[in-house]
């Protein structure tokens, strides 16, 4: 389960910033037949968490709802350089996870 | 008679402009079934009311399949240790689960706006609701159209 | 109407940008007033009614107006119908509701917002007059374009219009009881028609822009498949040729003229990838279903009273039978196609579509614009039949195509009729199995079907099933009226690779034909007569028991005919209305059947224009009978085999037998037209044909049962 | 240069001579009343008049046409005025979606000129074209209308 992460290119401390981040995942509804006519089953991400230097900044709860490959955009504080770390879980328990570094001038 | 002569005449200059009218109370019902967004809401919040305002959602009016319909929702609120928004929900009521997400925030989000694509299982409105570090609830709701499911959303 | 002339200003926004937010209308609009979104009125006494749906020949571009004008208590001869805009529609936020023309519900889904439009801007005019004359509204009435007041003034629409606009509208309106209707309910003349038979209807075909160019389409022949190469040097230095544009799974050649496209195409070739599904087949697809009617997985239940097995096992006599349907396509006249234009960020399209507001969307979605930027040019349709309403792959392609050429090069996309034939949505196929127990006196106490076919639903909409029934797969089983005590109905979803779609009629186009011809087999082992025996099962006041009686009335069923002349009977509901049909026809030797009269009935509830209605059942009668003789797609090596009216036959004017109209409106509910006449009438049709032969009809088309019409 | 006349008006245009008379009219002299349907002259959607008789003419050379007098769905009106065979389209409420109605109109004028009192069966012979919406019911109708006002007024 590959991601993509998107930060703003110049960020200052203190900075309100907006996180994007693009997950591969297909958020299977679970009312989809494949091409053999079975159901595929139900696999959504069901949670998903963005920890800045291990501290947990932003989680969201999802379902179907959310179309294949989630995009979130969400904002943050941008306190001091280090690591923004994504972490996710679907139905079918999978985990995936993903790391950026965060650079934050003075 | 040419088309295209007549095409290229009659040019730019027919602006007859008409100021749009707001909307009457005799328009055509955006979703027979948004009757009560309250019957959701309390859904979530388990009985409690939410009051309308604050929360800004923006869906397209139309989108042409549900699959993967734009969504941006902001509220309202400075965001500070003592006034936030703890977390942002969003309700359908088509969708198999009625719960489609919701997104935890804190002081250290800075402000509360999330943006992501939502599917959409047929036209319905939407509703986000924003619960408050004061434990108070704040709703907004947007109507989308699924042109596609358009042939099964009025009657069979 | 939206004239010819109209339509022309409205392109001629394409010069100068898109002049958005603006009424496009005729002289005098300068002065008109908006007093509804569906109400303007200019001050020459003209009323304009704004017309939101698709028209397609169903009529209801008339019949929504006449119920707009009863309420408006307007001059029919000043009005004129003109369609609602899409781009003012997006940006004043859906001011005229749903567009869509589909499922036969222009008229009972709109028919109060429009009478409420109607009677809106009928107060807002009295209540003007009576501000001008210091008068109670009270006190003024308003008739035919006029509003009096005491002491006989009188002030004309057009005169009042602007006051009118500025007065607050009322919260409430009442509206008419329908036996008070001067212009709903009359068979008034189709403003659509004097256009039409003077050739100057507009067509999305008949789209003309300056420097148009068009384009010939090739899709992969197997559905699912890809484009594997393009030789384009097989077309170099063709006259006329401007661009060849490969899609993933099309080809299209852009050409100065669409001949010229059309023939570069066929010289062009190509190598597709069908895949896997290269090895579909008739054949393999009635397997695949035949396997749902079988299967213990993958079914789900529908409908279930009472013990179906109990009810079965002490029947005194079981009956059992299995019905097949198969693909069919819509076959419009016009084909499918799209001119686009894509200008400065800005789109333009000119499509007959059945739903303006889904191929709004398409365009915007397509050309990645905001849907404030997109205009979608309203037409008149050379036929719909549910081919362009929940399927917008002609305007995904025009725009598509578009996307591919100079910023403000307008593109016509057309597509042959074969590929119209081949690139379908088409009628579900259907395997139906039916099971029925009758009691010692022949009545049923039990009644078992399975459907083992596609869903529309799930495949094309995409939506979710609610406990996994596709309503229109069960439709007519599901909500059958008989009285019977244990009922199961049980859909086995089996989706081949063919595209379906909504095809007129949908579930009703197929599950009454099993249902009714099934009912009079139960009648038959029950040695009863097919009218007596449906009787035996109607509750007395169903509206399905009054449109039976109210048919077979006119038809003079049980009275002597001549020798060899035999009758068939049928009923169902279906789009909130009911519909009965009686054919009489004699069947010779050589199995030419001669259908000697075809006795329609339906019940509305209201109708709104009885002129319309019979043309309707006129014409469902036709699309029925066509579909019934003839009418299948058949694949061979995962592509469909037919291709033009060569080879999938429509019935001709000589074929077209003669067809009575019973329309029964009993009130107090508002029915489909478009669609529900079509569905009895197989059935009667086939139950006639077992009368006159013994030989049951269990699958269409008849021709492959030995039958001909003569 | 291929030179001919349609609805009385002397047009020329540099085609090649195979394109069919349809598409030389749609796309290159903008007559857009006459409609393309099959391709394969099955429906009639694009019937026109040359020199009085009908042609299908998607699959009628536009060569074939040179010199002679084409009429198309919008030429029968004489001085705005409907043909008589359209007011009685009109007066029956004839057309549905009305893609197919001028080839329709074009079809019986031609079968009227022939017999002014056709019979049932001549419509039968003479009226092929397809009408997808089911109105062959209402042309028969129309054509008898036309046949007695045409009489009435002779």
């Amino acid at each position: 389960m590959a991601a993509r992460v998107q930060l703003p290119k110049d960020i200052r401390r203190g900075q309100v910033i907006s996180v994007q981040i693009l997950v591969q995942h297909p958020m299977e509804s679970g009312y989809r037949l494949d091409a053999d006519n079975r159901k595929v089953p139900k696999n959504a991400i069901r949670s998903f968490t963005c920890r800045y230097n291990g501290e947990e900044i932003f989680r969201a709860e999802m379902s179907p709802g959310i179309a294949a490959n989630p995009f979130l955009q969400f904002p943050t504080l941008a306190r001091e350089s280090g690591e923004l770390e994504f972490s996710w879980v679907d139905d079918a328990g999978e985990r995936g996870s993903h790391t950026a570094p965060i650079h934050v001038a003075a | 008679m040419e088309r295209r002569r007549f095409l290229e005449a009659a040019g730019g200059a027919l602006a007859a402009s008409l100021a749009p009218r707001p909307l009457l109370a005799q328009a055509p019902p955006a979703f027979a079934q948004s009757a009560d967004s309250q019957a959701l809401v309390k859904r979530a919040t388990r009985g409690k009311e939410a009051r309308v305002g604050k929360v800004k959602l923006d869906l397209p009016l139309l989108a042409d399949n549900g699959n993967s319909v734009p969504m941006k929702v902001a509220v309202e609120s400075p965001m500070t240790a003592a006034d936030h928004v703890k977390t942002i929900r969003l309700l359908s009521e088509r969708n198999p689960e009625w719960e489609m997400a919701a997104f935890h925030l804190g002081p250290y989000s800075g402000r509360a706006e999330i943006t992501s694509r939502v599917r959409l299982a047929g036209s319905q409105r939407v509703v986000a609701l924003a619960e408050m570090s004061d434990g108070s609830y704040w709703m907004g709701t947007a109507d989308v159209t699924v042109t596609l499911s358009a042939c099964v959303d009025g009657t069979g | 109407m939206t004239t010819r002339r109209e339509f022309l200003k409205i392109s001629a926004a394409v010069g100068g940008g898109l002049a958005v937010g603006f009424e496009f209308s005729e002289a005098g609009a300068a002065q008109a007033a908006e007093l509804t979104p569906w109400v303007v009125v200019r001050p020459d006494d003209t009323v304009i009614i704004r017309y939101a749906r698709a028209e397609m020949g169903q009529g209801s571009m008339t019949s929504t107006a006449q119920l707009v004008a009863e309420e408006l208590e307007c001059d029919w001869s000043r009005v004129k119908v003109e369609y609602a805009d899409t781009n003012d529609q997006v940006r004043r936020k859906r001011p005229w509701g749903d567009m869509a023309a589909v499922g036969s519900r222009t008229i009972r889904n709109s028919q109060e917002y429009l009478r409420q439009a109607g009677a809106t801007a009928r107060e807002m005019l009295v209540a003007a007059a009576a501000q001008q004359w210091k008068a109670s509204p009270g006190d003024c009435r308003a008739e035919r374009g006029v509003v009096h007041g005491p002491g006989g003034k009188k002030l004309s629409y057009g005169k009042l219009a602007d006051a009118a606009a500025k007065m607050q509208a009322p919260k409430d309106v009442k509206l008419k009881d329908a036996k008070d209707w001067k212009i709903a309910g009359k068979p008034i003349k189709r403003v659509d028609i004097p256009a039409t038979v003077m050739g100057r209807q507009f067509y999305g075909i008949d789209a003309q822009l300056p420097g148009m160019v068009y384009a010939a389409i090739a899709q992969c022949p197997v559905f699912g498949g890809k484009v594997k190469s393009v030789d384009e040097s097989k077309i170099k230095g063709r006259r006329g040729i401007i661009k060849v544009v490969q899609m993933d799974d099309y080809v299209a050649v852009v050409a100065d003229n669409w001949w010229r496209a059309k023939e570069a195409l066929k010289a062009l070739p190509i190598e597709w990838d069908g895949g896997k599904n290269g090895e579909v087949s008739s054949e393999s697809i009635r397997q695949f279903l035949k396997a749902g009617l079988d299967a213990q997985q993958d079914v789900v239940t529908a409908r279930s009273d009472g013990n179906v097995e109990q009810g079965l096992s002490g029947a005194a006599k079981v009956v059992e039978a299995e019905y097949f349907t198969p693909y069919l396509a819509h076959s419009t006249l016009e084909p499918m196609g799209c001119t686009a234009l894509i200008k400065d960020g800005k789109v333009e399209i000119w499509t007959s579509t059945q739903n303006a507001e889904a191929s709004h969307a398409t365009a915007a979605a397509v050309a990645g614009v905001p849907l404030e930027n997109v205009r979608t040019h309203r037409t008149q349709l050379g036929g719909g039949f549910g081919r362009r309403g929940g399927s917008q792959d002609f305007v995904r392609q025009g725009v598509a195509i578009a996307k591919q050429l100079p910023d403000g090069t307008p593109v016509k996309l057309l597509w042959t009729r074969e590929e119209d034939t081949q690139h379908d949505f088409y009628r579900p196929v259907s395997l139906i199995r039916m099971k029925a127990g009758l009691d010692a006196s022949g009545m049923p106490v039990a009644w078992y079907s399975r459907v083992s076919a596609p869903s529309i639903i799930a495949t094309l909409l995409k939506l979710p099933l609610k406990e996994g029934v596709d309503p229109q797969a069960v439709a007519a089983y599901a909500d059958q009226p008989y009285e019977i005590p244990n009922v199961r109905i049980e859909y086995a979803q089996r989706n081949p690779h063919v595209p379906v779609g909504f095809w007129r009629t949908v579930g009703h186009s197929q599950n009454p034909f099993m249902r009714e011809s099934f009912v009079d087999e139960l009648a038959h082992a029950a040695g009863k007569d097919p009218l007596e025996y449906r009787r035996a099962m109607l509750k007395e006041a169903s509206k399905e028991r009054a449109i039976l009686e109210a048919t077979v009335k006119a038809a003079g069923w049980g009275t002597a005919l001549p020798a060899g002349v035999h009758r068939g009977v049928a009923v169902t509901e279906g789009y909130g209305s009911y519909t009965a049909a009686v054919a009489e026809l004699s069947v010779n030797d050589k199995n030419v059947v001669t259908i000697h009269r075809l006795v329609l009935g339906i019940d509305p509830g209201y109708a709104v224009n009885p002129d319309n209605i019979e043309a309707q059942m006129q014409g469902s009668a036709v699309f029925m009978l066509t579909a019934m003789f003839w009418g299948e797609i058949t694949l061979k090596d995962g592509r469909v085999q037919q291709s033009n009216f060569n080879d999938y036959r429509m019935m001709r004017l000589r074929e077209m037998p003669k067809v009575e109209v019973v329309l029964a409106p009993t009130g107090g509910f508002w029915g489909g037209i478009g669609e529900p006449g079509q569905a009895s009438i197989a059935p009667s049709i086939c139950n006639a044909i077992f009368a006159a032969t013994g030989k049951r009809v269990r699958s269409l088309p008849l021709k492959n049962e030995g039958f001909e019409l003569a | 240069m291929i030179k001919l006349t349609v609805n009385g008006k002397p047009r020329q245009l540099d085609v090649e001579p195979e394109m069919p008379l349809l598409w030389a009219l749609r796309d290159v002299l903008d007559v857009k009343g006459v409609k393309f349907g099959c391709g394969i002259a099955q429906c009639g959607a694009c019937t026109v008049h040359v020199d009085g008789e009908p042609v299908r003419s998607c699959s009628f050379p536009v060569s074939a046409a040179a010199g002679k007098k084409i009429v198309t769905i919008e030429g029968l009106a004489r001085n705005g005025k409907p043909h008589p065979v359209q007011q009685a389209w009109i007066d029956n409420q004839v057309p549905q979606c009305g893609y197919c109605q001028g080839g329709q109109i074009l079809a019986a004028v031609a079968l009227l000129r022939k017999k002014p009192n056709p019979t049932d069966q001549d419509i039968d012979e003479a009226m092929t074209n397809i009408c997808r919406c089911g109105t062959y019911a209402r042309i028969r109708k129309a054509i008898h209308a036309a046949a007695k006002s045409s009489k009435a007024k002779a």
